[in-house]
């Protein structure tokens, strides 16, 4: 009987005051914009983007929020939970490319996997853009300045470090260089919608993380169906395309809470 | 080849997505069609919203599924507003679905979901993971069973399918009694009772500790459920429960149901089980020269 | 590390030969002792001798086994001169079985064959394929189970385990009945009623129609039955159904078994499936650093 | 879901007036010495060894008998039956070798099926010892002359075809070759036991077909264990080694029948 996997932590890295990054030793095998249902028996299980994964060490980067992420701030290195997956859809890994990653709160983590993949590639060009309230709340400086062919761009809503403004105030300059252009997003939705409304307008490539409320992870229950499509985003998605983003009109519109009803942003 | 008259209702091939999976939105149920199910049922409703269980809900392992969802749904009024979304973009055969905790509330659901522009209705007296919650499991209990139909009928403005658990011995026995009360149909079967346990957490892998087992190992319970009920009562089946090709959806049939329901089957073949099932299904009837559904249904008890 | 105490006897390990798996002769009971089973459960045997039901009695599928073998058997005095024989040539424990179509004789096929040298007396009384031969099943009647259960063990000189069917949807207050009734043991479960239709001969497979299925896909009902089971019983329970693995195995531990039969094992990883499944077991407890089945037993349940 | 192949009976072969071949067109892939079983709707499904396979069509050599023989024999080309298999173990196929065919009965079919594999070897010998009671009972003479490098004995209990006798009285004249020396037998169970003993007898190599009564024919049911081992010949059968036939002590002396009854010799 296959099952999902229950794995001690390794190794914990606090990232902010209520952020951390937990790694697991085990060949996971995932692709960046992939998730995993994490699990702590008795509790919950919830979806989680790989923040990192090398082939033998994967790691989480993870936001206290409710009952599940405290129980997890509250584990120690040597404690396990239930890991499933990888599921879902990855971002494109391309050469010679120009990327720019666009990364709001935790999308840091899955935007820092991928970014990760191409060092050393010379023909690859990556322009990040990082944002968060302040400086104590951005993630991953240092690890995103050790990737020498990339930039690193912040923006915090007080000014205490880098621009004082939007992310997205920071893309649009960045859209006009020469070489061909991937803009790849993830973040709170109304950030990434209005990434993909700028590289509508500029006629740019450029892939989204949607993530929706989900259950099985694996396309069965129909939680993260979203409109018109009725596609689910655990296996369509979470990494789509622009021009199936754009066919979301739910997208940057509304969501659903666990019993299907409608939230609007 | 596949064209399938149910209650007086064209399907353009007999499989119906079966309740619960894929959910309650309009447009992912309009995605199943777009998939090629001839059909689809929604997810049952309750009077009330509920956020069901925490998860694990489900997992999927190689020969079965199981899930103890606890039955989470928007409500009979949300779900309303879904179903007539459906039914703007959609003229496929609509099969609402209900459940609750007593026969009156049954009653009362079905009034309010009938608001809906639902072809059928089906009854759900089967889940196997809420038992404890609403006292005696009705799929056991001949009474319940009895006064659930005749509640549902007489709210109900369109043809209902009462919908029956593997886990009753005597499930033959229940599907006339629902018959006598007025079904129009009977959907079978539910999930059968089960169980994953964890090793290493030394845990049930479900919140809900038990759960209902669908996918493959269902199939041959599921078959001879609807084989028995086939022998003891005239109105159609909805032959559901493990189907995952085209060889098990013509078994199913051979053992004389009408409809087919197909759920987890999406887990083990993917979005597009359905267009997969209809294909195999026919090339079958080619090779031995079967031209309609109607001249198997049932052949199996010759 | 797998020792295991049943009702005062030791087993070198849990692994029992499941009843009607390699059949009724002392030599085929050996062969299995040679393949890593602590210990062994005959085929069931009746008064007199049955022929069973003509071919195809049995067939094995990707996930699933089933059978209607007709409870085919030499009857129980030729039974117990093979079960003499075994004890000739293997001091290994050894459980007889037995069926029978009333009280009564269940009392008298009993008291027959403890002239065998029997360890232990199953009592069959969940063979889902002759019901309607023998009238009102059984397993899923309360009075039936109370009255053979009790004249066995006013019959019998050996412990006995009442087998229980996982259709019964109340299995484990039938348990909570045979344990009043004087049950030292409960075996569960026999198979579950399922059939197979061979659609190209547009007819069941089995020559009995319905079978029992037994296998991977009877697992996780049959971890459900036991966990049900333990919750409501202080005797021991000897877990049966689906058990392939090392993990399988574990797990049914945990919801509480002392006991594991396995059969159609046999047919999926071959002769020697219980020596692998007791080297999975001991190797899955090195890495989980379980020293002894006694402190996992139940633990499910925590 | 696996299930048995339903096959149209493609060629029947009258052989003798109670002995007919069924021909079926399908890619069986069986080895001489393994079985089918074979199934008629509604009546029953019983074991049969392979006379024929080229891995497009294979064929069974069939006695008429009792219920499910007679059935069989009404029925007509088109006619479609049950095929499950194949199962069991095979008679070994070596080169360079003097092989001993000691057939009875339909024991000549898999024996013949077996002697096909050898045409046109010419390192491979054959001495083909076909036993009946009359000479119209005599099984595949036409085929077996077709094999040029074998060579056929006939014994028939009247005399009426070749020596009068047994079969095992032209077995001992032949042991007495040159080259390496494979006795394979198929046919009734006393005559096997006598070939068993002359091979014993003279140290020589010696395969046996053992049939038990078969139910399941995977090694499931134990109906076909064997004593003193308790090995099943659906599984380790029909075909053993001389070393294991001869730890078969209920070889040649007992079987049992359907309820598991023994039944003397
Ligand atoms: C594809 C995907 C990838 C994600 N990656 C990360 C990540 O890398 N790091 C991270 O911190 N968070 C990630 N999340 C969000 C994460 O699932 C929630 O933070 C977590 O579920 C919160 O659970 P809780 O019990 O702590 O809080 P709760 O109080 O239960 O929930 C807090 C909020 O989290 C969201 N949420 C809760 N449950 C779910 C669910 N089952 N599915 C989706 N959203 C949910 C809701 O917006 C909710 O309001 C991801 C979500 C998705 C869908
Ligand atoms: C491995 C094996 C290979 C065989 N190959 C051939 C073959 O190539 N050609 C051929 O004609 N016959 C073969 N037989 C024998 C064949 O199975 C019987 O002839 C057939 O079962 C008779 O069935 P019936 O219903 O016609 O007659 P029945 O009246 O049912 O039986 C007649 C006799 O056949 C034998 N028999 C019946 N059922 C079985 C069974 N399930 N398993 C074993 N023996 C049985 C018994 O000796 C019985 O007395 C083989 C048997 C075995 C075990
Ligand atoms: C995740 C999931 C949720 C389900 N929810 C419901 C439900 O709400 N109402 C219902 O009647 N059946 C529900 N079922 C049962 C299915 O409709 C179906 O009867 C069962 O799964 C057997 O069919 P399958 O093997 O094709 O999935 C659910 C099944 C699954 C797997
Ligand atoms: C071929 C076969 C014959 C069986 N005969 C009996 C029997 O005679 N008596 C009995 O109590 N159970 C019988 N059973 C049931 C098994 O003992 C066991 O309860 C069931 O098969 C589930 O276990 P498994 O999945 O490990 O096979 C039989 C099962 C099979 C497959
Ligand atoms: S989470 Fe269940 S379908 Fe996506
Ligand atoms: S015929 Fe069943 S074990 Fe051999």
């Amino acid at each position: 009987m296959k099952d999902s996997n229950f794995l001690p932590i390794k190794k914990i890295v606090n990232e902010t005051d209520s952020v951390k990054t937990f790694y697991f030793q085990h060949a996971l095998g995932s692709n960046p914009g992939q998730f995993v249902m994490l699990w702590i028996p008795g509790l919950d299980q919830k979806p989680f983007s790989m923040a990192f994964d090398d082939g033998q060490t994967f790691g989480l980067t993870i936001f206290k929020r409710g009952a599940l992420t405290e129980k997890l701030f509250s584990l120690n290195t040597g404690d396990r939970v239930g890991i499933a997956g990888p599921y879902g859809t990855s971002f494109s890994i391309k050469p010679n490319t120009h990327y720019i990653m666009v990364a709001g709160g935790y999308g840091a983590a899955p935007l820092g996997f991928l970014a990760e993949k191409f060092t050393g590639l010379p023909d690859v060009k990556i322009d990040f853009i990082a944002g968060a309230h302040d400086d104590k709340h951005l993630l991953f400086e240092e690890r995103l300045s050790k990737i020498s062919n990339l930039k690193l761009h912040l923006a915090t809503d007080d000014g205490s470090k880098g621009h004082k403004g939007y992310v997205t105030d920071l893309l649009t300059p960045l859209l006009s260089t020469e070489q061909k252009s991937l803009v790849v997003t993830c973040g709170p939705e109304l950030m990434e919608k209005k990434v993909l409304d700028i590289c509508n307008q500029n006629n740019i490539e450029c892939e989204v993380s949607i993530e929706r409320y989900m259950k099985c992870g694996v396309g069965v229950c129909g939680q993260c169906a979203i409109d018109p499509l009725g596609i689910c985003m655990c296996t369509h998605g979470p990494v789509v395309s622009k021009e199936l983003a754009n066919q979301l009109t739910e997208f940057g519109n509304y969501h659903r809470d666990k019993t299907g009803a409608i939230i609007k942003y | 080849m596949l064209t399938t008259n149910f209650l007086g209702k064209k399907f353009k091939n007999p499989l119906v997505l079966a309740s619960g999976i894929l959910g309650v939105t309009a447009a992912s149920l309009n995605n199943a069609l777009k998939q090629g199910c001839g059909g689809v049922t929604v997810k049952s409703v309750s009077l009330l919203p509920r956020p069901g269980h925490p998860n694990p809900t489900m997992a999927g392992f190689d020969h079965f599924f199981i899930n103890a969802v606890g039955l989470s749904n928007p409500g009979v009024e949300k779900a309303v507003e879904e179903l007539k979304k459906f039914k703007g973009i959609s003229d496929a055969p609509l099969i609402g679905s209900i459940f609750a905790g007593t026969p009156e509330e049954f009653g009362e659901v079905a009034t309010k979901i009938c608001a809906a522009p639902i072809d059928f209705l089906e009854v759900d007296i089967s889940c196997p993971n809420v038992s404890k919650e609403f006292g005696t499991p009705f799929a056991y209990d001949i009474k319940a069973v009895e006064a659930i139909t005749k509640k549902v009928k007489a709210s109900s403005k369109v043809p209902i399918s009462v919908k029956l658990s593997p886990n009753a011995w005597n499930i033959d026995e229940i599907a006339v009694v629902a018959e006598a009360a007025g079904a129009d149909a009977i959907t079978a079967v539910n999930t059968v009772s089960g169980m994953v346990i964890n090793v290493k957490s030394r845990q049930p892998l479900l919140h809900n500790k038990q759960g209902g087992v669908s996918g493959p190992a269902l199939f041959p319970i599921a078959l001879k459920c609807v084989y028995d009920i086939y022998k003891k009562v005239k109105i159609p089946i909805i032959g559901t429960g493990g189907i995952t090709t085209g060889e098990d959806a013509l078994a199913m049939i051979m053992a004389g149901a009408t409809l087919l329901g197909v759920g987890s089957a999406v887990y083990f073949r993917g979005d597009e089980v359905w267009q997969k099932i209809a294909l195999e299904m026919e090339e079958i009837m080619r090779e031995e020269n079967i031209n309609s559904l109607e001249e198997i249904r049932g052949c199996a008890h010759l």
